[in-house]
């Protein structure tokens, strides 16, 4: 069915009788062409542009728990082209464009909102980096401004600008970034696939990969053994379990990253901002909560919560920059597991077995990234070769010493 | 020639001060000279030879001792950093390197820290707002590196009533400013 | 979390530093080893769901290196050693 | 009328009264009071508007877990918006206002959205909206931020302050209720040392509000006893206004003490908040449970409340909520308020019973097996509308009605570690499951002993319990004697009256239809049913609504509620100022500030600092008359230049490294090679991090046969320290180095410039001409008898020594070197003169040491040693590193002397479109040089090595409008490339 403001009327004055499931629940058929492991936002985008843009079909999504149940639920929904390198900043500017154009692409309102990002600057050595960024963010079609300390100030007078340890010294914007409705967006791909044809199939979770002569023949499964001619993993947070089935080990490690929410407050953050002198980011959703976030913990975690050290840490920041922000209450806490590559940017590619592909490593990155990867990891599993603007995202870039570190940490996921 | 060279405390005075903070007095020293004291590796003996000779206590983990001219407290495997009056041993390595000879790595430590007597009637009030050490629970001597508003010190308790604190020197303004602002929150 | 330092005792873990799998103990010789095996050492982890032995720093204390078993999903520790201990009797020496 | 509704009896103290005020009106109250407690004395019961429909609100309950009576408490810079008037302790003078309503309270503009509720379904927002494209942010998401959002903030700075601390102890008990005083009396007496935390401002819990006897006294009186023991004993503290906010690892809890709250302002330095982590070796949830309420059309009315908390303001606060009250109950429990109220001379008219069975109240129309379908009475009730047995319905008037369900246990802490709770069939509620957190046990009413004879039995056993854990063997003593009687719970979710809406989650608005509509769409998991419906997602985090929610869409979907499943709670228990979370960390206490040796000096000569990490440096000097920084700058670059200039380098990381191996040592940590270095000299190093990239640099000297001193960056020290402990005891124990910092040890000034030596033989006791102290020589010192060291290298290319002395004697020697200084016109000069002469010499620092450089980038690849193992030499050879066309670092130089650089800028060959294919690198730094008389950078461009003398675009597209310099790359080395200076 097409959703509509005229639908929302008309099924209003006849009591609501007439809505129909956003999506079927299949048993799983015994083989499919395309087998996509992790029914997370990525997941879904993929097996909703394979059946679509790349005209395939037989596609299956196995998700072990609910739809939309893993970081695409959890995330502080944040969406942005902001990115440095060149490995980067076209892949994450065509997930811009493809936001733009989402809603109405999937007859499903995410609430894209492009309220603008702001990146606070508080050093001089911070906004050469800024501007060497925003230059190379314009080189790729994307859009950034440099904004110095009085344009900032006239966007948020009630910040600290006269009491600070680190002074706002100007900042950098990119006035096309923005937020999200985070579960939307996993809902919205979802209803569109399936109306493509994808079977999703919840609670399923991958056991085992069956492998013969270095093809991949299928998964086994908790609900049985799934036949594929190709399979694609995109289980960010997982990636290191799944991937072991294929008796791979990775240049990932998982984290734990914690979100917050505040209790909801009349306007008064219009778009995202990012405090460059601590670890705070900031946005306030429709409904009035102050959602914002910091620093993964920086320890190996499956646990999907935090500690109490980092919470702290969150708000110190967010008070140092917002000392109107004492008397709002944190309402809720909660952690989610990141992908940490070794150079902090994700990997999109093949793998020693014919027919399994592997998308994941995308950090806490994930979610802006979302409507590209799935692109691009439909684009790699219907033509066997990367999206262009994805042909970085390769395993071996860390034999060959072409590593995208955008912060220079080297080789420590923690660090990312 | 002209005239030699005056010394500053670490918060910026030419004689120390004491501050009074709600239940507490705060004095800062400047009459300790300090270093640290590391065994060469396999010379663990000697050291503990040298300095029962030369009169250095070297107190185990996370203890400090008291001795003249020499008190101790440890402060890593192997290390210790090791007190004299300033007075008298201002060139405190010059004192102790004949001592060890070649058994151990003595390096001056005096002025990278600020030193800090803190005394109470009951000093637990105070530290619990400051640093994370189960201070009812330590007995007197205990010697521990602890973080007080982001900033590395040592802590030593030399009673219920009292502490001997040792932090960054270049931070001693804020450390100061920490201890009085907890302290008069006692008030 | 806490971490019972095997000479300090119970210590809060915000006094480490974390660094991470403790594989990285086993580095290879530069001097015949090559850029695969390096590639390797530095960059693939196991990244287990469950026991993971990790190395964490104690800056905030007494500067040992500590190489600490503890369970990714319940955070529970399982063993803390001294890093030093673990690398000699890695047959770290001369 | 002033507290028409006050009855007799009571906690609260009538000898003393406090005047408040409510949008603008004044009320009178008395200590013991909360808000909620005092308004509803005074016949005031619409306190909030719901946040959807904008409905009227009065309270639901007399606790934590309160949906509707949301206030903005108190005023201006202080205002607290969506405060819980059921948990605001009254004051004298408090302020308190309504919020999301406007104009007014009672007649709210936006209750249209009420009228329109049918348009307004749970997630109607996914399916429209999205035509014409553009029209979201600018049409319609500002007309829902703006209906959104609950109360407000001023946006002026909170001026209370807020503190944190650390506790420890061998127990703590989490509540103060039967069962929390009991588990901490137990332990008490056994000697272990306690915290007894409460979030109500009287501890006692649950007895507070009853009037059940313990020990044959009132509970509250007893409770009361049992304080005043546990007050007496050294090993208990006692915390009440005390909430645990969370469970962390290893028995750490979040605990938040709300020490001035009850006042209209904290007194001079103390905290308005403090947040407590508690480092507990057990610990013993006694939280209690919580009352919910059953689903029926218009059950959100102002005047139904839960019947707990009708019987909690009538026995505590003594008030009578309404003058005609009704009970709906599905439980035992539920009669006690039937009971208590009508004991306090209430007029209970009926008691609308949902079970056919259970016991009968004398003297009390008690309908069995009789539901409520309907309220009326839009900003207070009026009257309810009843379904009997026999199914005739009936329309009883009453101004308050109370609503009982039955109890959740609050199990909230004992799943922050992701454990799911378990239902329990006897209680038809979930109680803590198996995976709780380590070390944590339930008592009580939490653990789903519903009797106060069970929280009193649980309580002493679980303390006994975990304290055998310990190796403390606490006793059991004789229990008081307490009520046990049984909940007997005939499960009643919903009862159906017509087509209105039947409330679940009162403050976001969920409905029963909203969970239909969920289970038509097929959000039929739980989480699903959450986010979609929002339920559980308001401030209370559905303490009151979520088992209902999940109950309704179990019945819904023909599952059973276990297998239905349910969401966990998170932390915070409730929520959290912010200010109390970050504590003391903000303004200019957001991070501790490093002082330099000449930071008094510098102050005195008006210096302008700038932050470096936590140091404060001195960026330049003004001198009277310069109005520009650049004047400054020049000055201090030109004279230094030309004479001698002064700098402090204190801030520089220095490591002393000794041992027989510390050689050995240098060599595997730098990719260049120290073992040969002279005794008495300096060096260069380069320190790689394992991938190849550059991570550090700086000179080391060799002190001595087995001593040398490491300088590192300022921005490394720390992370340099704690990678040479790693390479010592972790990578090669077997080597004999020792470590020690002592950066703060040694004031260190730079002292640069062709009259340096001049001036330094002024202050140092020996011979420091060329022959005695050449270039690159390092040695101990004395200046002026005092002991110091000294090292002739040179960032700026000039003539240059570093000297240090004692820092105590660093503001002597600043002091000195200015004054001996005079006769050569020195300068003492800023970060800002030291970038410059850097720049002007091609020295690399912050801006290229990026960590996504190596040493072949910047130029320095020759320093890479093969002949040793050192860290990043192996796979600093990878190809995509070791590219002959990747980045170099050159020297930028505008073709024209007016063209201006921009650090940041990219480069482009001329002619070529601004495009990322044509990009060529970026410009890392750029200063003004005064001797070349024009802007000078540094950049990585691709090929750079090949590319010398050629002619570029510089461009910064971030510039309005877009600026592009044509530029002429050059050496890096802009200034004396030969180092003659050096050597002078």
């Amino acid at each position: 069915m097409r959703y509509s403001g005229f639908r929302v009327i008309a099924e209003a004055l006849t009591g609501h009788r007439g809505w129909k499931p956003v999506w079927r629940d299949p048993a799983p058929e015994g083989e499919y062409d395309y087998v996509i492991v992790g029914g997370g936002g990525h997941g879904l985008a993929t097996a909703y542009y394979l059946a679509g843009e790349f005209r395939q079909s037989r596609i299956a999504v196995l998700e072990k728990g609910y739809l939309g149940g893993g970081n695409v639920g959890r995330n502080t929904t944040i969406i942005r082209s902001n990115y440095m390198l060149d490995g980067n900043e076209p892949f994450y500017e065509f997930s811009m464009k493809l936001w733009e154009g989402l809603e109405q692409d999937l007859n499903y309102n995410a609430m894209v909102s492009q309220r603008g990002i702001l990146n606070l600057i508080h050093s001089d050595a911070q906004r050469d980096a800024f501007t060497r960024r925003g230059n190379a963010m314009i080189l790729n079609g994307a859009d950034a401004e440099l904004l110095d300390r009085e344009q900032v100030r006239a966007m948020y007078p009630w910040l600290n600008f006269d009491n600070a340890r680190f002074p706002i010294k100007g900042g950098l914007a990119q006035r096309r970034g923005g937020t999200v409705r985070h579960d939307a967006v996993a809902w919205g791909y979802a209803r569109a696939a399936d109306l493509r044809g994808v079977d999703l199939i919840q609670n399923c979770e991958v056991t085992g990969m069956r492998i013969e002569g270095g093809r991949i023949r299928g998964v086994e499964t908790t609900r049985g053994f799934i036949g594929a001619k190709k399979v694609g993993v995109a289980v960010a947070g997982s990636s290191s379990k799944v991937m072991a089935h294929a008796g791979m080990r990775l240049p990932i490690e998982s984290h734990v990253l914690q979100a917050f929410v505040s209790e909801g407050l009349k306007p008064l953050i219009d778009g995202v901002m990012t405090f460059g002198a601590g670890h705070f980011y900031v946005s306030q959703s429709d409904k009035g909560g102050l959602v914002f976030g910091g620093d993964i913990d920086g320890y190996n975690s499956y646990a999907q919560r935090g500690n109490l050290p980092v919470i702290e840490d969150v708000a110190e920041g967010g008070m140092a920059l917002m000392p109107a922000i004492g008397r709002a209450r944190l309402l809720r806490t909660w952690g989610g597991i990141m992908d940490m590559s070794m150079d902090g940017s994700p990997i999109i590619d093949k793998t020693h077995v014919d027919g399994l592909y592997f998308n994941g490593g995308w950090c806490y990155g994930g979610f802006k990234a979302t409507p590209a990867s799935g692109w691009c990891f439909a684009h790699l599993l219907a033509k066997d070769e990367p999206h262009k603007t994805a042909t970085a995202y390769r395993f071996d870039r860390f034999l060959k010493g072409l590593m995208i570190d955008e912060k220079g940490q080297g080789a420590q996921p923690n660090l990312h | 020639m002209a005239e030699t060279l005056h010394s500053l405390t670490a918060l910026g005075h030419s004689e120390p001060e004491t501050h009074a903070a709600g239940p507490c007095r705060i004095a800062e020293r400047f009459d300790v000279a300090l270093a640290s004291l590391a065994a060469r590796k396999g010379r663990e003996a000697d050291v503990e030879r040298a300095a029962k000779a030369a009169g250095v206590p070297l107190p185990g983990p996370a203890r400090w001792k008291d001795g003249a001219p020499y008190a101790a407290f440890w402060v890593a495997p192997g290390m210790w950093f090791v007190e004299a009056p300033f007075a008298s041993h201002e060139d405190i390595v010059a004192h102790l390197k004949p001592a060890f000879g070649d058994a151990a790595s003595i390096t001056e430590q005096t002025d990278a820290w600020v030193c800090f007597d803190i005394s109470a009637a009951e000093l637990s009030p105070l530290l619990e707002r400051l640093c994370n050490v189960d201070f009812p629970g330590a007995p007197d001597g205990f010697a521990t590196r602890t973080v007080i508003e982001h900033s590395g010190c040592y802590l030593v308790k030399r009673g219920p009533g009292q502490v001997v604190l040792y932090g960054s020197r270049s931070s001693a303004r804020s450390l100061l400013h920490a201890l009085e602002t907890a302290a008069a929150s006692l008030a | 979390m806490i971490f019972n330092h095997p000479i300090l005792g119970p210590r809060d873990a915000q006094e480490f530093v974390y660094l991470g799998d403790a594989s990285l103990m086993r580095r290879p010789d530069g001097m015949t080893a090559g850029i695969e095996a390096f590639h390797d050492w530095l960059y693939n982890r196991d990244n287990p769901a469950g026991e993971h032995r990790e190395l964490w720093y104690h800056e905030q204390g007494d500067r040992s290196w500590l190489v600490v078993t503890r369970n990714t999903v319940t955070h529970e520790v399982i063993r803390v050693e001294l890093a030093r201990d673990v690398a000699k009797a890695m047959g770290r020496t001369k | 009328m002033t507290q028409s509704n006050r009855i007799a009896g009571g906690q609260i103290d009538r000898s003393r009264t406090f005047r408040f005020t409510f949008d603008g009106r004044t009320y009178e109250g008395h200590p013991g009071d909360t808000l909620a407690s005092a308004l509803l004395a005074n016949g005031v019961r619409l306190m909030g508007r719901s946040f959807k429909y904008h409905r009227p609100r009065g309270p639901l309950s007399a606790g934590s877990e309160e949906p509707n009576a949301l206030v903005q408490l108190r005023s201006g810079p202080r205002q607290e918006p969506n405060t819980r008037a059921t948990v605001a302790e009254l004051f004298d003078g408090l302020e308190a206002t309504s919020q999301n309503a406007w104009p007014s309270l009672k007649f709210d503009a936006m209750a249209i959205n009420d009228r329109l509720n049918t348009f307004f379904t749970a997630g109607f927002y996914y399916k429209t909206f999205m035509w014409p494209a553009s029209f979201w942010e600018k049409v319609y998401e500002p007309i829902i931020r703006r209906a959104a959002g609950l109360g407000a903030l001023t946006r002026e700075e909170d001026p209370d302050e807020y503190d944190k601390g650390f506790l420890h102890c061998d127990l703590l008990v989490i509540g103060a209720g039967p069962a929390g005083l009991t588990a901490a009396l137990t332990a008490g007496r056994a000697g272990a040392r306690v915290i007894l935390a409460d979030e109500d401002f009287r501890m006692g819990g649950r007895l507070n509000a009853e009037t059940l006897e313990v020990g044959g006294k009132a509970g509250a009186d007893w409770a009361a006893g049992i304080v005043a023991e546990l007050s007496a004993m050294p090993n208990v503290r006692l915390m009440p206004r005390t909430t645990v906010i969370g469970a962390f690892d290893h028995g750490i809890y979040g605990v938040v003490e709300r020490v001035s709250d009850h006042l209209a302002v904290p007194p001079k330095g103390k905290p308005r908040q403090t947040l407590w982590r508690v480092y507990s070796r057990r610990a013993i949830l006694a939280g209690g449970a919580t009352e919910r309420p059953i689903a029926f059309e218009n059950n959100d009315r102002p005047g139904i409340m839960l019947a707990g908390a009708l019987r909690a303001y009538a026995n505590r606060w003594s008030v009578a909520v309404g003058d005609r009250v009704a009970v709906f109950t599905n439980n035992e429990d539920g009669l006690r308020s039937a009971t208590d109220l009508q004991a306090k001379g209430v007029d209970v008219v009926a008691v609308i019973d949902a079970r056919p069975g259970g016991s009968v109240l004398p003297g009390i129309r008690h309908l069995k097996g009789a539901e409520v379908i309907d309220a009326q009475g839009r900003l207070g009730l009026t009257s309810i509308t009843i379904r009997q047995a026999n199914g005739r319905t009936e329309t009883i008037r009453v101004t308050a009605l109370g609503v009982s369900g039955g109890w959740n246990p609050n199990v909230n802490i004992t799943s922050h570690h992701r454990s799911r709770p378990v239902w329990d069939e006897a209680i038809q509620s979930f109680i803590p499951g198996p995976d709780a957190p380590h070390g944590l046990t339930a008592a009580g009413a939490a653990a789903g002993a519903l009797s106060t004879h069970g929280a009193l039995a649980t309580g002493q056993a679980q303390a006994i319990a975990a304290l055998a854990d310990l190796g403390i063997t606490a006793k059991a003593a004789a229990l008081p004697n307490a009520e046990d009687a049984p909940i007997s719970i005939t499960p009643k979710w919903y009862a159906a009256g017509g087509k209105g809406r039947a409330w679940i989650d009162p403050q976001n608005d969920v409905t029963v239809k909203d969970v239909k509509l969920a289970q038509k769409e097929n959000f039929t998991s739980v989480e699903h049913l959450k986010r979609y419906t929002t339920l559980g997602m308001a401030t209370d985090q559905g303490k009151t609504g979520n088992v209902l929610g999940l109950a309704i869409m179990a019945g819904l979907t023909g599952r059973t509620i276990p297998e239905t499943g349910t969401t966990i709670y998170r932390p915070p228990y409730t929520p959290v100022a912010m200010g109390t979370l970050a504590g003391r960390s903000r303004g200019k206490e957001f991070k501790p500030f490093r002082l330099t040796p000449s930071h008094k000096w510098a102050e005195e000569q008006g210096a302008v600092f700038v932050e470096v990490g936590m140091w404060l440096r001195t960026q330049w000097l003004p001198k009277p008359g310069e109005t520009h920084w650049r004047q400054s700058v020049d000055r201090e670059v030109l004279a230094t230049r030309k004479s001698v200039g002064i700098c402090d380098v204190t801030t520089l990381g220095k490591i002393d490294i000794q041992g027989t191996d510390a050689g050995a040592f240098l060599d595997k940590v730098y990719c260049n090679t120290f073992s040969t270095l002279a005794v008495g000299k300096c060096r260069y190093g380069l320190m790689l991090r394992e991938d190849g990239m550059v991570f550090d640099d700086g000179t080391t000297a060799r002190m001595g046969e087995h001593e040398y001193v490491m300088t590192t960056t300022t921005a490394n020290a720390v992370t340099v320290f704690r990678h040479l402990e790693y390479c010592r005891q972790v990578l090669w124990p077997e080597m004999d180095v020792q470590l020690i910092s002592t950066t703060e040890a040694w004031a260190q000034f730079s002292v640069a410039g062709p009259n340096a030596r001049k001036l330094l033989e002024k202050l140092v006791d020996q011979d420091i001409s060329d022959a005695a102290f050449p270039y690159m020589g390092a040695g101990s010192i004395t200046v002026r008898g005092i002991r110091g060291r000294l090292f002739r290298i040179s960032f700026s290319g000039e003539l240059a020594y570093e000297i240090a002395v004692p820092t105590r004697y660093g503001d002597a020697l600043i002091r000195a070197l200015v004054e001996a200084g005079k006769e050569f016109d020195a300068v003492v000069y800023g970060t800002e003169a030291l970038g410059v002469m850097r720049v002007e010499k091609g020295h690399v620092a912050g801006n290229e040491l990026n960590g996504q450089s190596t040493a072949l980038n910047m130029g320095l690849g020759k320093m890479v040693s093969k002949k040793k193992d050192a860290i990043g030499m192996v796979l600093s050879q990878r190809e995509g590193m070791t590219d002959p066309n990747g980045y170099r670092l050159v020297g930028v130089k505008p073709v024209n002397p007016e063209g201006r650089l921009t650090a940041g800028s990219h480069f482009l060959e001329i002619g070529a479109a601004p495009v990322i294919e044509n990009d060529g690198g970026w410009l890392t730094s750029k200063v003004y040089s005064p001797h070349l008389g024009c802007d000078i950078a540094l950049g990585y461009l691709k090929a750079g090595d090949q590319k010398m003398g050629r002619r570029m675009r510089a461009v910064n597209l971030l510039a309005k409008p877009p600026t592009e310099t044509e530029v002429e790359i050059v050496s890096p080395h802009f200034f004396d490339p030969e180092g003659e200076r050096l050597r002078g």
